[in-house]
């Protein structure tokens, strides 16, 4: 019955105001910067760096700007589903690939 | 002898209600309103779809990039990385003023609102305009898909390409359809069909825009920093 | 029966596993079968008029989630473990290149005898390395349950051990085009001292099992005219008819002294077919290709006078 | 019985009370009854143009058809065939027909969430269903290469196969439409009372497939995008001659077309789950472990793709991966045979056709499952991959499983959908042909392919043709019954009599309201206390 729960969140009560976003904006910017820094230092930190960074810019936009944080669990479930699936794609495609 | 469930009766307000147009009469049962978070749940679902379309994507990139290291890494030297990272301020940006534009809504300031979609539509046009120079300086080089050029490379350099004008243009078709979807919105919050008491459609656009966002956020180091 | 012709080791292990799983799904099936049929007759609202209302079990649920599951695993392991020995070939076995093409099958020993039939001794390990020169096609030999697919740029690889004289099908599996169901080939198991006086034999060395083939391979190929044997055994009649009928390459019949369009260098030329295009088009097909036609034609080398008997049995036609 | 509606003011969803009339009432309507309505009857024209297929293909075998019918078309009649079957029926399925009438009702609502979207779907099918059909006589002529388009065949090949492909993106495009539809509605609208664990087991089902349209769809759609890029602009991930990797076509493929497979059979059971316990009259058996079920093959059954592979030359690792997770989705499968059977005991049995044809597809499916574990036994796999076995093996489990809990379904809720009752007799009689004729066909496709007859396949060598001809006799025994089974259908919709409201005495919400529906469904929404299959004791006999 967890849905009546869903049922009563009101979304629209305390909005984050404009300062909030600039400033994951700026963070963001810098992750950026981060990534460029990093990829220049050779292939291995580039591929850390893509591994580390871009996931934590990524959450960072669903986090905030798609207001993934202002949810209930129901929509991060969803999210974290989808990644889950893909992230098992992935590792059984890997079981051929990387084995053969 | 069989029973149905036990039904008790509560007065239903409940019409067909067209209210809305992405929802139309999706009402929360017994409440009588509209249910935007029934509308949210679509979106996000439909955005389910979309992280898996470019999931399977990003799987096909990194099967052939285990396969062929050497290579793309030496395809990710001939695109433009400066190019590159000056979309993905630029995206980011239109991120941003999407974003700003909810709150100002929100805060029924409808003249910032619109200023800030604007921004968004200005920015999403400027990204497909470097996009397309960075395309336009590859075709001139003879780096197109079955180009004459192109076919004298190794191979894994063409699958490179392949995948490089696969994933920029299919991420570049999703940039067009949302500077489509926030054009309408730019109309809407115009006409106070979207107002602060009724933005779900903008908060829509916008989680759109955002995923498309997202995705060039990966696109970036796989193709013009990593490789 | 023909079928269960356990010719190779490896149709032993796959046998195996599979009455192992069909003992089980026929005891499962009737089991579930029988139960429906009794419940539904020893329940009928007739006999039962009042249902019980049972919601559940939970020391039944967890048997039937248990049992089977152990049951898959115990399938899964042998069906493993039957097969994972398909995989490594033993170290003394002989490697036989397979080419699979659109549409027929060649095969290549270590000593580079090249044969459209595959030979094989009997007892002795035989290491396939198959590949593909255009789609993916399949290799499989129903009588040694064996398969692997030919996929192009990849070689893909499998072994068998033949345990019983004959000749088997070969077949293809992965649908390749039009003639996919005429890929067609055999594979001869002969004992290992014919198979060795072919092998190390010139190249006029009889192909062994003479006797087999005769009969299943290419039935009559001693009566047939010298050019039709030649065709024969040079796989040409898998895409060429020499009767009128129409397959991947035009037919043979009454070609010479037609008039046809051909395609020269990228134009289409109108010529007549005389000795000499026929013997260009045998011997180097890609330079002119008929109107109309795929250029698949696989150049094939043919000795001077197997030429001279193709070409004078071509014009007979 | 409480038929408590007999003086509803509401007029039947089948009376046009609009502005339109006629066609244009129901090609506009966006109620989920006619939408469904809309998706039954295309979906079973499209079922008989491909049963239509399938039978001249058995006549080829016959090989009465040489003439007639040369290897290149029998290529693309098989295509057809499995297309139209794949995509045109199955998938869509019992979602569409019956979860779009069904799933609103049943959760004790008026409408699905997005109903505008939902006349979308059935739209965007019709459009790929046409394109489907333009693709025989466009381009370079019917597509060639089976319903799996494996690259690079289906590159090089000059038939139509990008238009067919499209096509096929299309219908996947509408299918997930259907999904996003149906679990917003499952999420947001269920009546108040109806907890989570008080919906139907169908509901369930729904809930589950739509997971995996979700979750998979996607990954067919971007695959099937890189087959046209490929073949217009030649990008090169599929061609190995560019260095692509046809490997990566098969995988990606499957990792769809594998959860297809639970697209197309999880709503299936749903219905099963339905239909038992209302003639048995008693709730279900094991509620819950059923409801799980249906989410872990969702789950599992993403997981097990490459068992289509296992001879193409992956690597050993993946081979005894895939081959482990095969057996492991087998599981969830076996509880639900179990806890159906067992839900028959201590019941009181009314024994009416839905039944007869519920139990008919436990049968068919049980062959189709077992013989769906042999082939993911790698020993055995490697024997029967790509032959006829394959053919009998996914005829049991699509035709005898979804195709005849798809009749099942029907026959079930065609009083509550159209207000008439057929003739009990005439479904009977056409189960004999239909069941013996069947099998016949089938099963003789089982042995054929043990003795290795390869699939795809326009001749056969020999030692086949006797099994040929006894599967050929069977899908004529097999059309037979079709013809009387559909026939007693159709006679009942124009000529049979009046249904009651609640013909089979079923607890589920569906039964609570007239035959046929009113517009709005329920006039008060309805408030649930227990769950679904809660069956008072009987008084008396
Ligand atoms: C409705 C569709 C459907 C369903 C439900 C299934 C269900 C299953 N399928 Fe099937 N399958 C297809 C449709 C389907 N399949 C299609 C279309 C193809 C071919 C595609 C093509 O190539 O064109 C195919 C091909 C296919 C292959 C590939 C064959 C090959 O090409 O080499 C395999 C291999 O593992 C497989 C396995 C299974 C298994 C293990 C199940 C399981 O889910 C079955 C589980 C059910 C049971 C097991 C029965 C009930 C259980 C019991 C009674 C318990 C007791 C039993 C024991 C203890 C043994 N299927
Ligand atoms: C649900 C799916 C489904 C269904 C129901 C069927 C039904 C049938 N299929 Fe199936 N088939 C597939 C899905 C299906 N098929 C798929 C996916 C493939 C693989 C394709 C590929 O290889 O790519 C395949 C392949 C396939 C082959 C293998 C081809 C080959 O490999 O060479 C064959 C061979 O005989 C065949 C035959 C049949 C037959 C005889 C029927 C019969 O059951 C049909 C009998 C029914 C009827 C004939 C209907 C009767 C009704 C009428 C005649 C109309 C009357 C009208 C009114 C009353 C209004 N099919
Ligand atoms: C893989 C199929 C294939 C095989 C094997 C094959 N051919 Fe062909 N052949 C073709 C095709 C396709 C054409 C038409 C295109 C062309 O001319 O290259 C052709 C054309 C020809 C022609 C010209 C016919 C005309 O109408 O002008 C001759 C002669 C010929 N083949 C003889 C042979 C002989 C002899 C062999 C065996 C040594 C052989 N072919 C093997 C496919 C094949
Ligand atoms: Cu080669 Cu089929
Ligand atoms: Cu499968």
């Amino acid at each position: 019955m967890s849905e009546h729960a869903e049922h009563a969140v009101d979304h629209t009560q305390e909005h984050p105001g404009y300062g909030l976003f600039i400033k994951v904006w700026i963070a963001l910017l810098i992750l950026t910067g981060c990534l460029v820094g990093v990829s220049h230092l050779g292939q291995t930190a580039a591929v850390w760096g893509l591994l580390t960074l871009t996931p934590l810019k990524a959450g960072l936009v669903f986090y905030y700007f798609m207001h993934l944080k202002y949810e209930g669990p129901l929509f991060k479930i969803v999210v974290l589903v989808t990644l889950g699936t893909l992230l098992i794609f992935f590792a059984l495609l890997f079981s051929d690939v990387a084995f053969r | 002898m069989s029973a149905a469930p036990e039904t008790k009766v509560i007065p239903s307000s409940l019409g067909p209600d067209s209210e809305g147009s992405t929802g139309a009469s999706s009402v929360t049962q017994g409440s009588g309103h509209r249910d935007d978070f029934g509308s949210r749940l679509g979106m996000w679902l439909f955005l389910v779809t979309e992280m898996v379309l470019f999931g399977g994507l990003f799987i096909a990139y990194s099967y052939m990039r285990y396969r062929y290291p050497a290579e793309f890494h030496h395809g990710g030297g001939e695109l433009n990385a400066t190019l590159g990272i000056i979309n993905t301020l630029v995206l980011l940006t239109s991120s941003l003023t999407v974003v700003l534009a909810i709150v100002a809504v929100q805060r029924a300031e409808k003249k910032r609102a619109m200023a800030f979609l604007g921004g968004t539509l200005v920015l999403g046009v400027t990204f497909l305009v470097i996009k397309g120079f960075e395309w336009a300086a590859k075709f001139h080089h003879g780096l197109y898909p079955n180009s004459a050029h192109l076919a004298t490379l190794p191979p894994g350099e063409q699958v490179f390409f392949g995948l490089y004008f696969t994933m920029t243009g299919l991420h570049g078709v999703h940039v067009i359809v949302g500077l489509a979807v926030l054009g309408v919105m730019l109309w809407w919050v115009a006409t106070d069909r979207i107002r602060q008491d009724r933005y779900i459609h903008l908060e829509n656009g916008g989680l759109y825009w955002h995923l498309v966002d997202v995705i060039w956020i990966f696109l970036l180091p796989l193709f013009y920093l990593a490789a | 029966m023909e079928w269960m012709n356990q010719a190779a080791l490896s149709a032993q292990k796959s046998d195996a596993v599979f009455f192992y799983v069909f003992g089980l799904s026929v005891v499962f099936l009737l089991f579930i079968t029988a139960l429906m049929i009794y419940f539904v007759v020893r329940y009928s609202r007739k006999r039962h008029p009042v249902a019980e209302q049972i919601e559940g079990h939970v020391g039944l649920e967890i048997v039937w989630t248990t049992v089977p599951l152990l049951l898959f695993l115990s399938i899964f392991y042998y069906g493993w473990t039957n097969y994972e020995y398909m995989r490594q070939a033993p170290r003394d076995a002989m490697v036989i290149q397979v080419t699979a093409r659109q549409w027929s099958w060649s095969f290549e020993y270590p000593n580079g005898k090249k044969t459209k039939v595959l030979f094989a001794p009997i007892g002795k390990p035989m290491k396939v390395e198959v590949r593909s020169a255009d789609v993916v096609h399949g290799f499989f030999i129903p009588s040694f349950r064996l398969k692997i697919d030919a996929v192009p740029s990849r070689t893909n690889t499998t072994w068998f051990q033949a345990t019983k004289l004959g000749s088997y099908d070969i077949q293809c599996t992965v649908i390749c085009g039009v003639d996919h169901s005429l890929m067609l080939s055999k594979v001869i198991v002969v004992p290992e001292d014919e198979f060795k006086a072919w092998y190390f034999g010139g190249e006029d060395a009889p192909e062994p099992g003479k006797n087999l083939r005769a009969a299943e391979a290419h039935p009559g190929l001693k009566d047939m005219p010298l050019g039709l044997a030649v065709l024969t055994a040079k796989g040409c009649l898998a895409c060429h008819s020499v009767d009128g009928k129409p397959k991947v390459g035009p037919t043979l019949k009454a070609l010479y002294g037609r008039e046809q369009q051909i395609l020269v260098a990228g134009a289409y030329k109108n010529i007549t077919v005389d000795d000499a295009y026929l013997r260009r088009s045998i011997t180097n097909p890609m330079d002119q290709v008929v109107r109309g036609y795929p250029p698949a034609m696989p150049p094939t080398p043919l000795s001077g006078q197997e030429l001279d008997e193709v070409v004078r049995y071509i014009k007979g036609l | 019985m409480s038929s408590t509606h007999a003086s509803t003011a509401q007029p039947s969803y089948l009376v046009d009370t609009g502005a339109r009339q006629g066609l244009m009432a129901w090609l506009t309507s966006t109620d989920h009854k006619r939408v469904g309505l809309l998706y039954l009857y295309s979906m079973v024209s499209f079922f008989f143009v491909g049963a239509i297929i399938g039978l001249v293909m058995r006549l080829v075998q016959l090989t009465t058809f040489e003439k007639l019918i040369t290897a290149q078309t029998y290529n693309a009649l098989f295509t057809l065939h499995g297309v139209i079957m794949i995509f045109l029926f199955v998938i869509p399925g019992l979602p569409a027909v019956f979860g779009n009438f069904f799933l609103p009702i049943l959760i004790g609502a008026k409408d699905v969430a997005f109903p505008r979207l939902n006349l979308a779907s059935w739209y965007f099918y019709m459009a790929g269903a046409i394109l489907a059909v333009l693709a025989l006589f466009t381009g370079g002529g019917a597509p060639d290469t089976g319903w799996t388009f494996y690259a690079p065949f289906s590159l090089k090949t000059g038939t139509n196969v990008s238009l067919a492909v499209f096509a096929a993106f299309i219908l996947g495009f509408s299918s997930m439409l259907t999904g996003i539809n149906f679990i917003t509605t499952i999420h947001r609208m269920r009546a108040p009372g109806m907890s989570w664990f008080r919906m139907p087991l169908m509901v369930w089902a729904i809930y589950s497939t739509a997971w995996i349209q979700l979750l998979a769809t996607p990954i067919v759609a971007i695959t099937l995008v890189l087959v046209i890029l490929e073949r217009f602009f030649g990008i090169g991930i599929f061609d190995p001659a560019k260095g692509g990797d046809p490997l990566l076509y098969q995988h990606l493929f499957w990792i769809y077309s594998h959860p297809a497979v639970y697209i197309m059979i999880l709503p299936a059971m749903g219905a099963i789950s339905e239909i038992i316990p209302t003639f048995a009259k008693r709730t279900i058996f094991g509620y819950k472990a059923i409801a799980f079920s249906s989410m872990s093959i969702a789950g599992v059954g993403s997981l097990v793709w490459a068992h289509h592979m296992f001879t193409s030359g992956m690597s050993n690792l993946a081979q005894l991966v895939f081959s482990l997770l095969t057996m492991i989705v087998a599981v969830p499968s076996a509880i639900k045979v179990f806890n159906w059977v067992s839900t028959l005991y201590k019941g009181s049995i009314d024994f009416q056709p839905p039944l007869f044809f519920a139990l008919s597809f436990i049968f068919l499916f049980c062959i189709g499952g077992l013989t769906g574990v042999m082939q993911g036994a790698l020993a055995i796999n490697v024997h029967i991959h790509d032959t006829y076995f394959i053919v009998g093996h996914f005829h049991y489990v699509m035709f005898g499983g979804t195709g005849f809990a798809f009749f099942a379904a029907l026959l079930y809720w065609f009083p509550k959908m159209f207000g008439k009752m057929y003739s009990k007799k005439a479904i009977y009689a056409s189960w004999y042909p239909m069941f013996i004729g069947f099998n016949m066909l089938y099963f003789g496709m089982l042995i054929l392919g043990m003795m290795g007859m390869p699939r795809r396949y326009y001749v056969h060598l020999p030692q086949y043709h006797t099994l040929h001809v006894v599967a050929t006799v069977g899908s004529w025994l097999l059309v037979l019954g079709l013809l009387m089974f559909f026939g007693a259908l159709l006679y009942a919709i124009f000529k049979g009599e009046k249904a009651e409201d609640n013909p089979w005495g079923g607890v589920t919400l569906e039964w609570t309201i007239p035959s046929p529906p009113p517009l709005e469904n329920f006039e008060e929404i309805p408030i649930v206390t227990r769950g679904p299959y809660h069956f008072e004791p009987q008084a008396k006999s």
